[in-house]
């Protein structure tokens, strides 16, 4: 079957469901709540996630909402704060960071490289258990008035000057991250020792090399993060401690020991996402990603400068000039394998055969907005520049083309990409094409702005702003409308399709993943028996000789 | 961190072989006993005042702390060559380790960059 | 990390025969589950380590700024007990090492005795602790919850025990409130390990009696391994702690 | 016109009336940062439309109509080196350009005037050298390089002046500074960028520059009598400093004079320059800043002084150039000295010797 269009359903009439598969296998809440398959804990990561995505996304509304005039009417200033603080810490730590990996990758990781399941399977669960208790502690705070510190816990501001809820919120980010490193944890041993029989390092899919690399990322630096809360909670608690200066502390102690997680922490957030770009950029063009081995490298050295070059976020905050120095240096130097990724993806397309399923048209949405937001992220590693645009929506919307434009296209591509495995059922195609248009459009309406906002000097975290930037901000609030309906749709038509959506079949795609070899969705053990990898990844010929015998079975038969 | 060489996990039952090396309790025995030592050199070294080393003017180095770390690091090692087998253990393991201790190497180094150069121009 | 290796679960009844009971179903040999196991220990291990990274980072820095501070305050801890504890938490991880040892040559009687005295001594270990910190409320140095009091640090003679061996200068007001700092890391960094020591010593309790019905004696010994690496892990901070906190220069 | 929504009026109203797309260049180091910026603007842009490009051209060239059968490609060595190579150059320029920049903004010209900055939730307070008390304003001259001495007395506040592409982190405890030098009349705005607190976003004012002589006339205006170094002198004693650093031979503190932006040789046997960082550090944690040859008798001011007041005796102490102050200050004060902190334990004679080389 040389060349078919790629999705290829199953005659409808007859196709079924499996019997057996990993959804079906038992039943009752208990099943649930107790399993140790990673698929099953995929599902209840991504339920939880979502959950927790649009409280975050209603709070963005009501920032947007406020920020309509120049005054601040809709809320006084102090909700404001608590309302952009767990706006942040959700995203980030309940969102962002569990997104692609506990969700996608959880679900495919340990098919991927062949295995019957994660290395630790009660440990994964027990990592869904610390998120929800964390995703508890943080509604809890929530409820009982929030917390107005920022998602940076800044001292001595959060740990001498709030009266907020800044313990509660601490802890909460404390267990989130102690969810992660399990789950870090849990993909590097699987990778390590789960690989099956010929499936070498240099045969793995390029979303293993990326995660691998987010997770080296998650279990080396969350733990500094968890100890420099600790310390915060203590000081709060005890009021003695090394971040206050009234007590012989150092401030900017607390500065190098908490960006020391959190700019890796960025890294956390965006490399499984491009590990799905990846994915989805070679299966839509039915071509062998460009320089697989540059790409695949190019993680591993985006998780190694990770962990050197944290204090660009300090320039102006009184480090010393020849430190600042050499972080910019090593600022520009990881700024370099994002480039080559973004090339070699484009170059993906060239001489492919290529398609636009959704999937596709999210992944191009990725290549743009990453593009613009890993060069804003120069402007900030510039010494120079970073004065004038630091600590203003410049950054703001710097941070939002990674997260949102980057890590969140990302996610709903691979959303897209793997649901048919995952439920065995498609999605509507031209609804979901549509949504992924609308949120196209209404994320560079809502963020773009917001780059010219920063240049002005609008400061963020601002309640009331001075008038002549109200045009932009109004701009920024209508894009903002438009995005939520983006996100909004997936929801409703993803929910349709687990009951009304056409049946997929193994592999509708024609992608040539370990994963689209077995049946949608799978069986608990994901194989029926151990797969043998005998040829390279993304082996598109290989696919097509196993249709061609399948053919001829069927025709035999 | 990865390792090619390393790369099939199950299919190369020999690796696992030397994962099973048995050290002799007399191993053990030795180790205690330099353990135990080291602890009294390094407490006994503290009454001692080794002085210092004037590096540059205002940065000066004592000796004291450095022997201690200096002891501490070997006693460490020698806990994690034997008592964790790590002399026996596959190289991956091996590499786990050092790869930690390089990381919180660069914790503290690249702070201290900031720290150390904070003052220069200053004197 | 541990659990995983733990006890064979239901599964295992796809192909009972090959199989050995303790084979977790997702694994291909028993092999490769001891090696993963194993790998997992060390990475949390490493996580461990940058855990304590971030104390030892802040008492690097605040001890480089309170010098001063830093030796008098060390001086107010007993170099006895401190060199007494390293010494029990040293020979716990030798009779850790060696429970490890009996169980890899299927010794139930020696693995048994050689967890009962790791327990032992590491309960030890945390009563020493508790004289050493009981010592430091009494003399109202324990930071932030029970008034605080720099007089050892104002004025050394007022605390003749200390003072006939060390002659201490006083140290001026404003360094002498920077002890509080000291004391502040000492509680802090002997607090988390003792939190450590603490757990460890749950988990030794449970696999003493799942030795005992010899679940670790059938050639099964990785979750012995495992914790062994725990606790010598352990046994490797205090090591750190013991030259940083208790002997700032003695002389 | 009646027929437009009033809403939709007001708006397009607000719109013509101030909608800008980018800050007034008002200072001298401003041009400089625009031609690095709109420098990596221009990347960026080529950057993006290299990708879009490429995306949309093989996308019409490639698509499955066109092109059923995909060629499959290892790869390209040379096209990885190059798109390697040329973005790490690219980088390598921002780099140093942004270095230079970056020196250029936080190492003060030693003409400069200097006016001191404290940062409190939720205001800036301004101090001028004439002893001008400002609150969220900044009066300052044209075409004249203007040092802000900053400093927060309670969390992290930021002093940002975009129109002067300049900003500076207010740290408590510590002395930042960063300098400008505006090149045109006009008011700014002045923006506190750290979040600091519930009224972050009212901690705002206005910068405005002046012609020498309209700044010379509000001077006159608006002083408080007594220049801040003033202020210091009557600090000084009423502290009774002057009981130690009395310049006398057998002074129990170092003499004063000339003090400022002199080499001291500490305790630790590291030398040291005297600057406002130093000052304030002696002042609020002496023990931590002995002068060689002096016991640590001085007693703590942690707490004891605003930042404004240390502002104060700095500058006191920095316009300190004759032993005629202090031995003035000597006589009109009559507050004797609170002798049990000040009064050296016994036994010890302190050296009469003097750290100062002026």
């Amino acid at each position: 079957m040389s060349a078919p269009t790629i999705v290829v359903l199953p005659d409808q009439s007859t196709a079924r469901i499996p019997k057996m598969n990993f959804l079906s296998k038992e039943n009752g809440l208990l099943s649930w709540l107790l399993t140790s398959d990673h698929k099953r804990i995929a599902t209840l990561y991504l339920i939880s996630i979502t959950f927790f995505f649009f409280i975050g996304g209603a709070l963005a509304g009501l920032i947007r909402l406020e920020l309509l005039t120049p005054q601040s009417d809709l809320m006084a200033a102090d909700t404001y704060n608590k309302v952009f603080s767990m706006h942040g810490l959700i995203m980030v730590f309940l969102f962002l960071v569990p997104s692609v990996p506990a969700t996608i990758g959880n679900f495919l990781v340990p098919m991927m490289v062949g295995a019957k399941d994660l290395a630790l399977p009660k440990i994964n669960l027990l990592s869904w258990y610390l998120y929800i208790a964390a995703g508890c502690m943080m509604l809890y705070t929530m409820a009982v008035g929030g917390v107005d510190t920022g998602w940076t816990f800044t001292t001595p501001l959060s740990t001498h000057y709030l009266n907020t809820h800044v313990i509660s919120a601490g802890l909460a980010v404390f267990v989130a991250g102690f969810s992660s490193i399990l789950t870090g944890l849990n993909f590097i041993v699987t990778i390590h020792k789960m690989r099956c029989p010929g499936m070498t390092w240099f045969r793995l899919p390029l979303f293993i090399w990326s995660n691998y690399a987010a997770s080296i990322l998650m279990v080396l630096g969350t733990p500094v993060l968890a100890i420099t809360l600790v310390l915060v909670v203590l000081e709060r608690t005890v009021h003695i401690g090394v971040f206050d200066p009234a007590y012989g502390g150092d401030p900017l102690l607390f500065q190098h020991l908490f960006w020391f997680y959190s700019h890796p922490a960025v890294y956390i957030m965006i490399l499984p996402g491009m590990g799905v770009i990846s994915e989805v950029v070679s299966t839509f063009s039915r071509k062998r990603v460009f320089g697989y081995t540059a790409v695949a490298f190019s993680s591993v050295a985006i998780a190694v400068f990770a962990f050197f070059v944290w204090a660009h976020h300090m320039f102006i905050m009184g480090i010393s000039n020849y430190a600042a120095l050499v972080f910019s240096l090593l600022t520009m130097l990881v700024a370099v394998p994002s480039a080559i990724k973004i090339f070699n993806w484009s170059f993906t397309l060239y001489k492919g055969s290529v398609t636009f399923e959704t999937p596709m048209l999210y992944a191009f949405g990725f290549m743009g907005l990453f593009t613009i937001g890993g060069m804003t992220g120069v402007f900030l590693g510039s010494t120079g520049t970073d004065i004038h645009l630091t600590e203003t929506y410049f950054v703001v919307a710097h941070f939002h083309f990674v997260m949102v434009g980057g890590m969140l296209m990302a996610f709903l591509s691979g959303i897209h990409f793997w649901w048919p495995k995952w439920t065995g059922r498609m999605y509507p195609e031209k609804l979901s094409q549509l949504a992924a248009l609308v949120t196209f459009i209404g994320f560079n309406l809502t963020f773009f702005p917001q780059f010219i906002l920063g240049t002005l000097g609008m400061p963020r975290r601002y309640a009331a702003y001075p008038p002549e930037f109200q045009v932009l901000n109004v701009f920024s609030t209508a894009g903002a409308t438009v995005l939520g309906i983006g996100y909004l749709l997936p929801v409703l038509y993803l929910t349709w399709s687990l009951r009304y959506g056409a049946i997929a079949g193994d592999n509708p795609w024609q992608a040539t993943g370990l994963e689209w070899q077995t049946q949608s969705p799978p069986l608990t053990e994901n194989f029926p028996e151990i797969p043998i990898m005998d040829h390279e990844a993304y082996d598109y010929e290989w696919l097509e000789k196993q249709n061609l015998a399948r053919q001829q079975q069927e025709e035999v038969v | 961190m990865s390792e090619p060489s390393q790369s099939n996990g199950q299919s190369a039952q020999g690796e696992y072989r030397e994962q099973h090396h048995i050290v002799s309790p007399a191993i053990y025995a030795v180790i205690l006993f330099v353990l135990l030592c080291a602890t009294a050199l390094t407490c006994g070294m503290s009454y001692i005042d080794l002085g210092e080393w004037q590096i540059a003017p205002g940065v000066t180095l004592f000796w004291n702390p450095v022997v201690a770390i200096a002891i501490a690091c070997t006693k460490m090692s020698l806990v994690v060559l034997f008592f964790m087998h790590i002399k026996y253990s596959r190289r991956l393991t091996k590499l786990t380790v050092v790869s930690g201790l390089f990381v919180f190497l660069t914790l503290i180094g690249m702070t201290l960059t900031d720290y150390m150069s904070r003052a220069w121009g200053r004197w | 990390m541990s659990d995983s290796s733990a006890v064979a679960n239901g599964a295992v009844a796809e192909e009972p025969h090959d199989h050995p009971s303790y084979q977790r179903h997702h694994f291909e040999t028993v092999d490769q589950q001891f090696d993963a196991t194993n790998f997992a220990m060390w990475i949390f291990l490493l996580t461990e380590v940058m855990f304590f990274g971030g104390l030892f980072m802040a008492y690097l820095i605040m001890r480089n700024w309170y010098y001063r501070a830093f030796v008098e305050g060390s001086h107010q801890l007993s170099i006895f007990w401190g060199t007494a504890n390293t010494t029990v938490l040293i020979i716990s991880s030798f009779t850790m090492a060696m429970a490890v040892w009996s169980a890899q040559t299927r010794r139930q009687r020696a693995l048994l005795t050689f967890l009962g005295l790791t327990f032992v001594l590491g309960v030890a270990f945390l009563g020493i602790k508790g004289i050493e910190w009981h010592e430091k409320w009494v003399k109202h140095h324990v930071p932030g919850i029970h008034e605080y009091s720099e007089q050892a640090f104002l004025n050394p003679a007022s605390d003749p025990e200390v003072y006939k061996e060390y002659h201490d200068q006083p140290l001026s007001p404003a360094m002498a409130s920077k002890t509080e700092e000291y004391f502040f890391l000492y509680f802090a960094m002997t607090g988390m390990h003792a939190l450590h020591m603490v757990i460890g010593i749950g988990l030794l309790v449970y696999i003493f009696f799942r030795a005992r019905s010899g679940a670790y004696t059938n050639g099964h010994y990785t979750y012995v391994e495992n914790f062994g690496l725990y606790w010598h892990f352990v046994d490797i901070i205090w090591i750190f702690l013991y030259p940083l906190l208790y002997l700032i220069s003695r002389y | 016109m009646d027929h437009i929504s009033p809403v939709l009026w007001q708006f397009l109203d607000k719109w013509l009336e101030h909608f800008s797309l980018f800050p007034p260049e008002a200072s001298k180091i401003a041009p400089q940062m625009d031609a690095l910026y709109f420098f990596m603007v221009l990347i960026s842009l080529v950057g993006l439309t290299l990708v879009t490009l490429l995306i949309v051209a093989f996308s019409i060239l490639y698509n499955k109509k066109r092109h059923p059968q995909a060629v499959q490609i290892e790869g390209s060595t040379l096209l990885e080196a190059t798109w390697t190579i040329i973005p790490l150059g690219l980088f390598l320029v921002i780099f140093v350009w942004g270095a230079l920049l970056y020196f250029r903004i936080y190492t003060p010209p030693p003409n400069a005037m200097n006016i001191y900055v404290v940062g409190k939730q939720w205001m800036w307070k301004i101090e001028h050298p004439g002893g001008q008390h400002e609150i969220n304003m900044l009066h300052i001259p044209i075409n004249e390089p203007i040092q802000l001495t900053i400093i927060s007395q309670d969390v992290f506040h930021s002093f940002s002046i975009p129109a002067f592409r300049v900003k500076r982190e207010a740290i408590p405890g510590r002395y930042t500074s960063v300098w400008f030098e505006a090149t045109k009349v006009g008011t700014y705005h002045l923006f506190c960028t750290q979040y600091c607190g519930t009224n972050h976003s009212q901690m705002i004012g206005d910068v405005v520059v002046m012609s020498p002589d309209d700044f010379k006339q509000w001077l006159a205006g608006s002083t408080s009598g007594n220049s801040l170094a003033m202020d210091g002198e009557r600090l000084f004693s009423s502290l009774s400093c002057n009981a130690c650093h009395n310049s006398q031979p057998d002074a129990r503190g170092p003499n004063l004079v000339n003090v400022y932006d002199s080499k001291l040789t500490l305790s630790t046997g590291q030398t040291i320059t005297a600057d406002d960082a130093y000052l304030r550090d002696a002042i609020l944690n002496p023990s931590q800043n002995i002068t060689q040859g002096y016991s640590p008798i001085m007693p703590t001011y942690q707490g004891q002084i605003s930042e404004e007041g240390v502002i104060a005796l700095v500058e006191y102490i920095k316009n300190l150039h004759s032993d005629y102050r202090v031995v003035e200050t000597l006589n009109t004060t009559d507050i004797p000295p609170n002798n049990e902190q000040t009064a050296p334990p016994p036994g010890q004679k302190p050296p009469a010797q003097k750290e100062v080389k002026p």
